[in-house]
């Protein structure tokens, strides 16, 4: 296997911002109000801004898919769906974590924490969908549809939590918003800098992943036509 | 255009014939829509929640929907199941003209046992949770006509997106579980907003946020109206 | 709707097609050519392949590789090809709880087609059963009942699966009527069968799917 | 007798290894009752009712119970839904024995799982609905033994119940359309008495009360078990 | 659970067997007797009602007016009867999620008999597909695997609707041999069929089932 230069440098380049990310952070003055809690932001935020970034990639990939029906899109949609669900995952985790010493309670039905565990139902369903399906141009297909749809899912319920506080003033979503804006000037950089980093960090994994599934398809094609010796490996 | 139209009111047709020669579908949904009414409906109505008459608009509208919500995914299963027996969705999907057109066929035609479903399911709920009494004991009237507006828009908003769903999972196993599972975090904007809607129809009748609510589930409709039949024909095809 | 392509001179065309369903390799290179018009019937042992064959000509089923036209449309151009071909499946694929006259007429309707369902039903022997549910039909009758369909909807390419099975000597001799009367009115037709002498009554020219390659079979 | 269980063990045997075979039907009814938590939460618990601490053990309770029994009645449909397909419940009730022990298979067939979904939901639908948290702040611990016993005694009834259900509605003439209808009620004592069993553990831990709503529930299971033994030979035989 | 009633002397006996399926009247008083061990092969049209004498010897419905036994055993008293029956119904009756070998493992299981599953298969020619889910399975091994079944359970009266359709001259041969190993085991054979002279051969007696009556057919 040739070396893949790009995916090397990616890997480094978002692990090196991690780095420093985690120097700065440690280093970083505590919050009036939170203490040393406050550092979770620079890993709270850039997950949840990874696993939106994730999710448009799936809706992204599975359309090109549909239109132009090459497999490599599809291989990148399923790596995004799986990175958003993982990161997904990591936001509910730290953020329950955060919300037990700040809100006092691991869960409220806050229209923001609830529309990210419906997310998590969206792309769980997506990846279930896939594991469903044996026969990958089906699956490719049927899979980018309800990718497509999740994606547009997003937005929506982002519009949904503005209605929703028109309703209600729920007093979490100004606790949020008051600890972003008093904190701003002194963690910006920091928190861009964290940002920055996870969107490489996306870019590596996805085509890592890619790569992999990539792999793992032509394996699977060479065993089940390799008895006849006359297809050449299907490549996207 | 014309000959789209025509196919699609056929497995309509078709469908409805079917629905009230066997009415299992009629059964199902009413079945599972009665199953989350009684539920909630004794878990709520004991204690503190009944002796409180501003929660009995919320948990009200609360209940119906997510019970409507689930008899519209059961009755988009049934009418995806029926087809596949014996091979019959194969032979449906053979039929020339776009496949769009019957994503609107099997909605039309899972629309009028839901509006059935719902027809009886609304009023039950309200009385169930105590909202029509706390609405008579305000010395208002049940603002019947703006309920069933309501009431439209939202099943309608559900079997769109459920209809879509059930085209994607009849072919697969599990899909009696899969497919609300799958359906209903794209209808959460539709549950909220009919939720809003009921609950400020039933607190303070007509007000120009029911309306907002309204036209937001109007768009709602149209908007997955026409996604689904762009994208139903890539769910299906061989 | 267009009819079909005028200028098409073939019914159907393979070009080196492949086909895999789940793990297994079905179709290997399969390529064929039928002039429009022309009879053809499809021998195979139990498990060949010949179903498969017969829905990827209908578009329910895209090849995994090589290309293939049917009245000149692109297999690929679904909508075009399904405006063409009608399949009668195997099992029928009618709608248990509909009439047999339903069943008729809704495949009209969806065709967008008149038709003289009484008749056809009366022509196949099923006008005692005309309001029974296909459910409640015998395997025999629904076997008619779908060729009843094929003979109404006369496509230009009609692909039939299985036709003489379930059916007795009555209903064989119906089928090759009813096909022949399909072939007068220039329709091609392919049609999977264990009964080589009865099929090639209707479908003289013979082929024969095995390792999921097609050979042309000279008659004995 | 020995036959009878030998058979109850294989049709539940076979029912698991379909549903088991990739636990796509596992992961489906679990991925299910996460999505009916979050809905109610979403529909039921916005303004007023969030706020106020005495809600939480009720929701809790409503929402639990309306996945365990939605889940429960997908779970028998499918049970039998399967077996419809492509004539295999003819061949079913062919095989030598008696036909009660088809019945107690596919209940066999259809608890497993579901406990195996109670347990994820129960946990789940105490903390989302901040029940747990009432509880500890309350100074006390989370009867969790009484909840378990619960649960399952609450998962068998319905799963009972819904089961028969099932076999009623599979081979339906339209002339029997109403049996269902009569059939639904016996679904009450169960949702009760799960649900005002498992509010009152939330409310104010073990008492004689809850045992006595225990009691009752262990009556209806049995009840219900015996009830549907005896009579799905009636309701499947030609 | 008893394997037969040794002292019977005849496998199936029907005294003017009427019956009724929703508004048709399909048989009108049929009288059988068929001694134990003997092969029969049943004739009739489409729809004549040979699929539904089947199910009423199988305990599948009950008889409107008259009475029937088998192997001594009264119909009504369908424990018994289902006991010693075996009915390969016309599309397979097997499960589409099951495998092959889990159908046939199954089938064995509520039988409470052992028996050698993976030879079986190889006898129908299914070796290659014993992991395949019925579901994927062609026509024609589908009924190879039905047969296998009936092979398998042996009862002592074994029901075979169609068991030609859908095969290949192979399968065909093979269902013979099967069906003529198991009349050997002194099974009682019914065979509904539409190739009589492909069933007499395994079941000589002929009987002819027409307007709803049963009339034994001499071999011209
Ligand atoms: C279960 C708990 C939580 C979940 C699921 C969650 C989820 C999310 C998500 C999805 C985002 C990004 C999308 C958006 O901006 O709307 C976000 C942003 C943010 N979260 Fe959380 N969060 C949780 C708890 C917390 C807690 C306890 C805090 C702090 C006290 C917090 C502070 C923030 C901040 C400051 C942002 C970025 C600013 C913003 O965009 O509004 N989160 N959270
Ligand atoms: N989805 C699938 N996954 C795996 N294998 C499949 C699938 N569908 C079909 N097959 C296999 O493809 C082969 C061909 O099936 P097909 O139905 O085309 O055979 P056939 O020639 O029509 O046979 P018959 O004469 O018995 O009808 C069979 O071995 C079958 O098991
Ligand atoms: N539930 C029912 N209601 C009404 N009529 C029925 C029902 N079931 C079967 N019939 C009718 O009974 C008749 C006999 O059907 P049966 O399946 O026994 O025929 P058959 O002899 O097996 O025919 P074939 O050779 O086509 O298999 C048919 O006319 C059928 O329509
Ligand atoms: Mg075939
Ligand atoms: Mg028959």
């Amino acid at each position: 296997m040739k070396r893949d230069v790009t995916t090397t440098v990616l890997g480094a380049a978002s692990l090196l911002g991690l780095a420093v990310v985690l120097g700065l952070s440690l280093t970083s003055p505590l919050d009036v109000n939170q203490g040393s809690l406050v550092r979770l932001m620079f890993v709270h935020v850039p997950e949840a801004w990874l696993s939106y970034l994730a999710y448009g990639g799936t809706g992204l990939f599975g359309l090109l898919y549909l239109i132009q029906r090459r497999r490599h899109w599809d291989r990148l949609a399923m790596a995004s769906g799986e990175i958003g669900l993982l990161f997904t995952l990591a936001t509910i985790v730290g953020g329950m974590l955060w919300a037990k010493p700040t809100w006092g309670t691991y869960w409220v039905w806050d229209a923001r924490l609830t529309t990210t565990a419906l997310s998590l139902v969206v792309y769980g369903g997506y990846l279930l969908i896939r594991s469903l399906i044996d026969d990958p141009e089906r699956r490719a297909r049927v899979s980018a549809v309800v990718g497509i749809v999740g994606t547009l899912y997003v937005p929506v319920n982002y519009m949904a939590v503005e209605w929703w506080r028109g309703v209600h003033q729920t007093q979490t979503l100004k606790l949020l918003g008051g600890v972003r804006w008093d904190a701003a000037p002194i963690y910006l950089p920091t928190l861009l800098l964290s940002v920055a980093s996870f969107t490489l960090l996306y870019f590596f994994l996805l085509r890592l992943r890619g790569t992999l599934a990539a792999r793992e398809e032509a394996r699977e094609e060479r065993e089940l036509t390799g008895v006849t010796g006359r297809v050449e490996v299907a490549r996207g | 255009m014309k000959g789209a139209l025509r196919q699609a009111l056929t497995v309509a047709a078709k469908d409805l014939r079917v629905a009230g020669r066997t009415r299992d579908t009629l059964l199902a949904t009413a079945f599972f829509a009665g199953i989350v009414l009684l539920v909630l409906g004794f878990a709520l109505s004991g204690g503190v929640v009944s002796r409180d008459a501003r929660l009995s608009a919320p948990l009200a509208a609360g209940a119906i929907w997510t019970a409507l919500a689930l008899a519209a995914a059961v009755g988009a299963q049934r009418a995806f199941a029926q087809e596949q027996e014996a091979g019959a969705l194969e032979q449906l999907l053979a039929y020339p003209g776009p496949h769009g057109a019957l994503y609107l066929g099997k909605l039309l035609g899972v629309l009028p046992p839901l509006l059935l479903v719902a027809a009886v399911t609304v009023p039950t709920g309200l009385v169930l949770f105590g909202a029509s009494e706390a609405v008579t004991a305000a010395g208002r009237a049940l603002p019947w006509a703006a309920l069933a507006l309501t009431t439209t828009l939202g099943v309608l908003g559900f079997a769109a997106a459920t209809t879509f769903y059930g085209s994607i999972t009849v072919n697969l196993r599990a899909r009696e579980a899969l497919l609300p599972a799958l359906a209903f975090p794209i209808l959460v904007p539709a549950v909220l907003a009919t939720v809003q809607a009921t609950r400020l129809l039933l607190e303070g009748g007509w007000s120009p946020e029911v309306g907002t609510w309204l036209t937001f589930l109007t768009a709602f409709d149209l908007g997955t109206i026409i996604l689904a039949t762009l994208l139903f024909p890539a769910a299906v095809e061989g | 709707m267009k009819e079909s392509d005028p200028g098409a001179a073939f019914a159907v065309q393979l070009r080196d097609v492949w086909l895999r369903l789940g793990r297994e390799v079905i179709l290997r290179g399969v390529t064929l050519d039928v002039p429009a018009g022309q009879g053809v019937t499809l021998l195979g042992e139990n498990g060949a392949g010949k179903t498969t064959l017969l829905r990827l000509l209908s578009a329910g089923l895209r090849p995994t590789r090589g290309e293939g036209r049917v009245l000149g449309f692109d297999l690929r151009d679904s909508r075009a090809v399904r405006d063409a071909i009608h399949l009668m499946p195997v099992d029928g694929g009618l709608y248990p709880d509909l009439t047999a006259a339903e069943n008729l007429a809704f495949a009209l309707r969806m065709h967008a087609r008149a038709g003289d369902v009484p008749g056809t039903l009366r022509r196949v022997g099923l006008e005692g059963a005309a309001t029974r549910r296909a459910r409640f039909l015998s395997a025999g009758m629904r076997k008619r009942l779908a060729l009843a369909r094929a003979h109404l909807l006369a496509r230009p390419v009609t692909l039939v699966d299985e036709p003489f099975a379930n059916l007795d000597d009555a209903g064989r001799a119906l089928v090759q009527e009813l096909l022949l009367e399909l072939r007068g009115q220039g329709c091609s037709l392919l049609i999977a069968a264990h009964e080589p002498a009865l099929a090639q009554v209707v479908a003289p020219r013979t082929l024969r799917l095995a390792g999921g390659l097609l050979r042309e079979e000279v008659p004995a």
